[in-house]
C-alpha cells in the first residue's frame, strides 16, 4: 500500500515537472518550490552527518572522555577543533566588528584548492597533452590532430591579433572548434534521450503497469 | 592588517599544497591530506549560511503576502519536515523516513527536470542548426552525421557498405580526431587560464572572490 | 596472496601425485595412500639475497626492494621448488614474520609496507611443498625518504617557466608597459545585454555556475560580476543572482555590495537579490527556471562552471524573450551554450574575460603569460614530431610524466 | 506570412509534443536493431575477460547518483554479469553518497540472478566521504578507507579480499559515474599507482574522456546507453540498453528530420524574402 502511495506522489509530481513543457502553472510551481525545501533540508542533515559529525564533533567529544580515536584527522582531539573553529569564523560577517576574520577559512580554502590544482592541471591537461599530440605527420588523422590543436590553441591567443598567418590558422581553429561542438551536440542528444526514456519507463512500467 | 591576514594565509597554504605535488614525504602528505579535510569541513559548515539566506527570504515572502507566498510555505514547511526526520530524533539511514523523502521526492523530481533537456535539446537544434556560414554549417553537419551514427537506425543507412564509408565509422572519426583535436585546445588553454588564475590567486593579486579589495 | 596460496597448494597436490606414481612404479603398493611417501630431501637455497632501498619512482620511503638467484632446484635440478618464503625481522639472526609466499620462478619482489627510516632484516628460503630450504639473509636496510618526485621533474620544469613569465609580464605591466589584449566578442555583449535590460526596466540576472568556490571558474565569475554590478548599480537596474552554493552566495554578496558602494549607489544594492537556492543542480535549474519565468529579466548572464543544467537554463531564457551571454570553461557544456546563447565566452576566454574587464594591468600579465605558455607548448610538440622523426623518443617520453 | 514563415516560426511545444510521442512508441512496438561495438567498449570488454578467474578481484566504483541511472544502471549490470559468468570476483564501493543504495541494487540484482555468494564472489565496501582523499588512501591500503565492508565485516574475514592490500592487486578498476569521479580514478588511482582503469560515464560526458583513452590514462570506456547496448551485445544479454536503443533511434531521426525541415523553411522563407526585396525595387 505505501508502495503504491509513493509511485502514485512520484508520478504526479513527474507529470507536474513536464506540464512546464506547456507552459509555467501552479503544478510546476509547487513542484519546484518542494524541491527545493526537501534538498535544503537534506543538505543540511547530510552535511552534518557526513562531515561535521564525524570530523569535529565526534573526536573532540570522544577523544576528552578517553574513547576510540576516529576520523582521517584523530592524532590529536584539539586537531579536530581547527576546522571547526573555521567554520564558524565563516559566521562572523553577521557581526560587522570582526566581520572580517570571515576572510580567513575562505583564504585556506580557495588557496589550498588553488594550489593543489595548479602541477595536476600542467601534468594532465598540458604536458600529458602535449605528449600524446607529438605524433608522426606519416597519416591523415594526426595531421588532422596536430593541424586542429594548433588552430585551436591559435584562436585562443589573446596578446595577438589575428592577421596573415596567425588570423588564417585561428580560422582553421573556429572550423575545428564548430565540427566539436556539432559532434558533441549531436552526442549527447542520446543522452539526454536517455533520461528521458528512464521517466518514461518509470512512469509505463512503475506506475501504470502497461509493459 | 585585515587585509594581509587572509592573503598570507593564501599565500602559504596555497604555497604548501603546490609542493604537496612534488614531495613524496610522507609529513608533507598527511599534512596535505588533513588541510584537505578542514576545506570540506569548512564547506559543510558553511551550508547554514545559504539556508538561513534561504529562510530570510521567503520568510518576508510570507510575512509580506508577496505574490506566490503560499509556495514559499511549501518550501519551508518540507525542509522543516526534513529537518525533522533527520534531525536529533529521526535517522537518516536506509529505510528511514528521511530516506525515502530523499529517493521517492527529490530524486524523481531531480531527474524528470534533468529529463526536460531531452525536449529542449530537440527544440535548440531545430532552432541554431542552419545553414547559415561555414562556421554553422560544420556545427549542423557533424552534429547530423553524429546522431546517425550513434544509433543503430543510422548505422542500417549504411549497411553493405565499405567500414570507411560507414556512418558509425565516420561517428568515430570525428570524435577521435577533429573533435578531440579542438577539445584538447580548449582544455589546454583553459588549462593555463586557470593556472595563471590559480597563481594569482595564490599571490593575493586576485581578491574579488575575498569581496573586493577594500 | 590467494593466488600464491592456491598455486602452492596445486603444486603440492601435483607433486605428491607425481612422487607417487613413481613410487608405484618401482615397488608394489601395499596401499595407496601410504605410497605417496613424503620427499625428504630438502631444496637448495636461493643464492646472492640483495635488498636495497626502492629508488625508481621516487617513494616517500615505504618500499625496500629484494633482489635473489634461483634455488638450484627451481627449474633446474629436483625441479620441486614451489615457491620461497620471505620474512622480516628489526634484529639481526631473528626470523621475524613471514611477509610473503612468493610463487617459483620470481627473483625479486618489492616490500611497499615499511616504516621510513627504520633498518630491517630480511631472509629468504626455497620451498618445496614439504620441507623448507636453509635460510639465506640479508641487511640491514632501510628505506630512505626521498624529497623530491624526480618523475615529475618536467612538470617542476614547466611549472617554474610559467610562473617566471607570468611574474614578469605581471611586473611589467605593472611598470607601465603596454600589453596589447585583442578584443574579445562576448565582452561586448555583456555590456549591450545589461544596456538593454537598463531601457526595458527589467532585472538582469546573473548566475555564477553551480561550482564551489574552490573552482577557478567561479572565482572569474565573480571578477565579472563586480563588473557588471557596477554597470546596474549605475543605472539602478536590479541585478538578481541566484547561486548554489552558500560560500558562493556569500562572497557574491560582498562583491555586489562592494562594487555598489564604489559606483557611489549603495542604496541601491538589495540583499534579497542574491540568493542561495539550493546545493541540488536540478533543484537550482528549476528555480532559476521560475526566476525567468516570473521575474522576466530582459538579460541572462551564466558566467562559471556549468554541468547538465546550461541547456534548461539557456532554451527557458530564450523562451522568455531574454538576451543571453554565456561563458565557461566547461568543454561538455559550450556546444549548448554556443547554439542556444546570443553569444558565448569559450574556454580560456572566460578567464581573460575576468583579467580584460578589470583593465588591471596586473591581471593582464597572466593572459600574455598565458599566450607565451601556448608558444611553448606548440615548440614542444614539434619539437617531440621532430624527436619520433628521428628516433628521440626520450624526449616525448620525458613530458609525458607517468 | 509564407507556409516556410510559418514554420520557421512554429511553436516549439509542437516539437515538445513530437519528441514526447517518439520516445514512448517504441515501448509498445519494439523494433530490436542490431548495435554495432565500438573499439573503447571492447577494449574493456577485453581487459575485464583477462581478469583471471577466482582470483586478484575486479573493483567496480557504482559512482552514480539517481540522476544519471538510466543510461548508467544497464552498464552495471552488464559488467556484473561478464565478471560472475567469468567467475571473476567483485568488490563493489561508492565514491557518491547517493550512490549506496544503487550500487547495493545493482550488485543484489545480478548476485541474486546468477546465484554468486556474498564474501567469497562479490562484496560491497560501502560508501566513504572525500574524493581524492578515499582514492590515494586505498593507494597505501585499502583497510586503511574502508577497515570494514559496508555491513560491519572486517575486511580481513572475506575471503575474496584475502591478500588484496592496495592498487597492486586490483587487476582492473572501472568507475561508472555521471560526474568527475571517473577523471578522480584517473587522477589519483591511475596517475600515482599505475591502476588500470576503465570507466562508463554519461554519452555526453564520453566526449571529455577521449583524450584519456588515446593517452593510455584509461583502458577502455562506455559511453551513455549506447555503450551499455554494446557490452550487453558482447555478453549476449540484452536489457534495458538494447531496448532504449530503439527509442533513440525514433529520436534521432525525428530530430534531424526537424533540422532538415527548418532548413528547407529558412531557405524558402529567405527566398521570398529577397524576391519580395526585388520586386520593391
Amino acid at each position: 500500500m505505501a508502495a503504491i502511495i509513493w509511485t502514485t506522489i512520484g508520478a504526479v509530481l513527474t507529470l507536474s515537472v513536464y506540464s512546464f513543457l506547456y507552459k509555467d502553472n501552479p503544478f510546476y510551481k509547487f513542484a519546484e518550490h518542494l524541491v527545493v525545501g526537501i534538498s535544503a533540508g537534506y543538505y543540511l542533515v547530510i552535511y552534518y552527518f557526513n562531515f561535521i559529525q564525524p570530523n569535529v564533533v565526534s573526536p573532540v567529544f570522544q577523544l576528552r572522555l578517553g574513547g576510540e580515536a576516529i576520523g582521517l584527522g584523530s592524532n590529536t582531539w584539539w586537531l579536530a577543533l581547527i576546522p571547526g573553529l573555521l567554520g564558524l569564523l565563516l559566521y562572523t560577517r553577521f557581526f560587522p566588528k570582526i566581520g572580517w576574520v570571515g576572510r580567513w577559512p575562505l583564504g585556506i580554502y580557495v588557496g589550498g584548492y588553488a594550489g593543489l590544482g595548479l602541477s595536476p592541471i600542467m601534468q594532465a591537461r598540458v604536458l600529458d597533452q602535449i605528449g600524446a599530440n607529438a605524433l608522426p605527420l606519416t597519416s591523415v588523422t594526426n595531421i588532422l590532430v596536430v593541424g586542429g590543436l594548433l588552430g585551436t590553441l591559435t584562436y585562443f591567443f589573446f596578446s595577438m591579433k589575428h592577421k596573415g598567418v596567425l588570423g588564417v590558422m585561428a580560422r582553421v581553429g573556429i572550423v575545428f572548434l564548430m565540427v566539436g561542438f556539432g559532434a558533441s551536440f549531436g552526442y549527447t542528444v542520446m543522452s539526454r534521450v536517455s533520461l528521458l526514456i528512464g521517466r518514461v519507463s518509470f512512469l509505463l512500467h512503475d506506475c501504470l503497469h502497461l509493459i | 592588517m585585515r587585509r594581509e591576514i587572509p592573503l598570507a594565509i593564501t599565500f602559504l597554504v596555497g604555497m604548501f599544497m603546490l609542493v604537496d605535488f612534488f614531495v613524496p614525504h610522507h609529513a608533507v602528505s598527511s599534512a596535505a591530506a588533513e588541510m584537505k579535510q578542514w576545506g570540506t569541513i569548512v564547506i559543510a559548515a558553511s551550508i547554514l549560511l545559504g539556508v538561513g539566506n534561504l529562510i530570510r527570504v521567503h520568510y518576508k515572502k510570507i510575512s509580506r503576502k508577496q505574490e506566490g507566498w503560499g509556495y514559499s510555505i511549501v518550501t519551508m514547511s518540507v525542509m522543516a519536515i526534513m529537518l525533522f526526520f533527520g534531525g536529533p530524533w529521526g535517522t537518516i539511514q536506509e529505510g528511514s523516513a528521511f530516506n525515502w523523502m530523499f529517493l521517492n521526492v527529490q530524486v524523481p523530481l531531480q531527474s524528470t527536470m534533468f529529463s526536460l533537456l531531452a525536449f529542449f535539446i530537440a527544440s535548440a537544434a531545430y532552432r541554431a542548426f542552419r545553414l547559415r556560414s561555414v562556421e554553422s554549417s560544420m556545427l549542423l553537419i557533424s552534429a547530423i552525421i553524429v546522431m546517425l551514427g550513434r544509433v543503430p537506425l543510422g548505422q542500417l543507412l549504411t549497411r553493405g557498405l565499405p567500414e570507411q564509408a560507414t556512418l558509425p565509422w565516420l561517428t568515430e572519426m570525428i570524435m577521435a580526431y577533429p573533435n578531440m583535436a579542438a577539445f584538447r585546445g580548449i582544455l589546454m588553454g583553459a588549462a593555463l587560464g586557470v593556472m595563471a588564475m590559480g597563481l594569482r590567486v595564490i599571490l593575493g593579486i586576485e581578491r574579488s572572490y575575498l569581496g573586493g579589495d577594500k | 596472496m590467494n593466488q600464491v596460496r592456491r598455486i602452492l597448494l596445486v603444486s603440492l597436490a601435483l607433486a605428491a601425485a607425481a612422487v607417487g606414481s613413481v613410487r608405484a612404479q618401482e615397488t608394489a603398493p601395499q596401499d595407496g595412500i601410504e605410497s605417496a611417501a613424503l620427499d625428504i630431501v630438502p631444496p637448495g637455497p636461493p643464492c646472492a639475497l640483495t635488498v636495497r632501498d626502492y629508488l625508481e619512482h621516487s617513494d616517500s620511503g615505504d618500499k625496500i626492494e629484494i633482489e635473489w638467484g634461483l634455488s638450484p632446484d627451481d627449474g633446474s635440478g629436483a625441479g620441486d621448488v614451489t615457491g620461497y618464503v620471505l620474512s622480516r625481522s628489526l634484529a639481526e639472526g631473528e626470523v621475524g614474520d613471514v611477509l610473503e609466499e612468493i610463487a617459483s620462478g620470481a627473483t625479486h619482489y618489492v616490500d611497499v609496507s615499511v616504516e621510513p627510516g627504520v633498518e630491517y632484516y630480511y631472509s629468504l628460503e626455497a620451498y618445496d611443498g614439504t620441507n623448507s630450504s636453509e635460510r639465506v639473509w640479508a641487511g640491514p636496510v632501510a628505506g630512505r625518504v626521498n624529497l623530491f618526485q624526480w618523475s615529475r621533474l618536467s612538470v617542476l620544469v614547466l611549472m617554474l617557466l610559467f610562473f617566471a613569465m607570468v611574474t614578469w609580464f605581471t611586473a611589467a605591466a605593472g611598470k607601465g608597459a603596454k600589453l596589447f589584449v585583442r578584443r574579445i566578442p562576448g565582452l561586448n555583449a555583456i555590456e549591450e545585454a545589461v544596456g538593454r535590460a537598463t531601457e526595458m526596466g527589467r532585472p538582469v540576472l546573473y548566475v555564477p555556475g553551480i561550482g564551489e568556490i574552490d573552482n577557478i571558474m567561479t572565482i572569474a565569475s565573480l571578477n565579472i560580476l563586480s563588473h557588471v554590478a557596477k554597470i546596474t548599480a549605475r543605472y539602478d537596474t536590479p541585478l538578481i543572482v541566484p547561486t548554489a552554493r552558500a560560500v558562493v552566495m556569500s562572497a557574491a554578496e560582498e562583491v555586489v555590495k562592494q562594487a555598489y558602494a564604489e559606483v557611489g549607489n549603495p542604496d541601491a544594492y538589495n540583499p534579497d537579490n542574491i540568493r542561495y537556492l539550493s546545493d541540488a543542480q536540478f533543484a537550482f535549474a528549476g528555480a532559476v527556471n521560475g526566476i525567468m519565468l516570473r521575474e522576466k529579466p530582459a538579460a541572462n548572464l551564466y558566467m562559471g562552471a556549468f554541468w547538465a543544467e546550461s541547456l534548461l537554463l539557456a532554451e527557458t531564457g530564450f523562451e522568455a524573450g531574454a538576451i543571453q551571454v554565456a561563458g565557461t570553461a566547461m568543454v561538455s557544456q559550450l556546444p549548448f551554450f554556443v547554439t542556444a546563447c546570443d553569444f558565448t565566452l569559450m574556454g580560456e576566454e572566460l578567464y581573460a574575460a575576468s583579467a580584460y574587464l578589470s583593465r588591471e594591468p596586473k591581471l593582464l600579465g597572466g593572459l600574455k603569460g598565458s599566450d607565451w605558455m601556448k608558444v611553448v607548448s606548440i615548440v614542444l610538440m614539434v619539437a617531440g614530431i621532430v624527436a619520433h622523426i628521428v628516433g628521440l623518443e626520450w624526449f616525448v617520453a620525458w613530458f609525458q610524466t607517468q | 506570412m509564407n507556409i516556410f514563415e510559418r514554420f520557421m516560426e512554429i511553436d516549439r511545444r509542437w516539437i515538445f509534443l513530437a519528441i514526447g510521442i517518439a520516445v514512448i512508441i517504441p515501448f509498445f512496438f519494439p523494433l530490436g536493431l542490431p548495435v554495432v561495438v565500438t573499439e573503447p567498449v571492447q577494449n574493456l570488454y577485453d581487459a575485464l575477460d583477462e581478469i583471471p578467474p577466482n582470483g586478484q578481484p575486479l573493483l567496480l566504483a557504482i559512482d552514480y547518483a539517481p540522476a544519471t541511472l538510466p543510461e548508467l544502471e544497464p552498464m552495471s549490470l552488464a559488467l556484473l554479469r561478464h565478471a560472475f559468468s567469468n567467475d571473476v570476483n567483485v568488490a563493489v564501493l561508492t565514491l557518491h553518497p547517493a550512490g549506496y543504495g544503487l550500487a547495493e541494487r545493482a550488485m543484489n540484482q545480478v548476485a541474486e540472478e546468477m546465484g554468486q555468494v556474498y564474501g567469497e564472489d562479490y562484496c560491497f565496501l560501502g560508501f566513504q566521504p572525500g574524493i581524492s582523499a578515499v582514492i590515494l588512501g586505498m593507494g597505501v591500503n585499502i583497510r586503511n578507507v574502508f577497515p570494514e565492508d559496508a555491513y560491519g565485516t572486517p575486511l580481513s574475514e572475506i575471503p575474496i579480499l584475502d591478500g588484496v592490500r592496495n592498487y597492486d592487486d586490483i587487476p582492473l578498476l572501472i568507475s561508472l559515474a555521471g560526474w568527475s569521479a571517473a577523471e578522480a580514478w584517473v587522477y589519483y588511482a591511475h596517475q600515482p599507482y599505475g591502476q588500470d582503469v576503465g570507466a562508463g560515464v554519461t554519452a555526453v560526458m564520453a566526449t571529455d574522456f577521449y583524450p584519456y583513452l588515446d593517452t593510455g590514462q584509461l583502458v577502455g570506456l562506455l559511453g551513455g546507453m549506447r555503450g551499455a547496448a554494446e557490452y550487453e551485445g558482447l555478453i549476449d544479454h540484452h536489457d534495458a540498453g538494447v531496448r532504449g536503443m530503439d527509442s533513440q533511434s525514433v529520436i534521432h531521426i525525428l530530430i534531424i528530420i526537424l533540422i532538415v525541415l527548418g532548413n528547407i523553411a529558412y531557405f524558402g522563407a529567405r527566398r521570398k524574402k529577397r524576391e519580395q526585396e526585388r520586386n520593391a525595387a
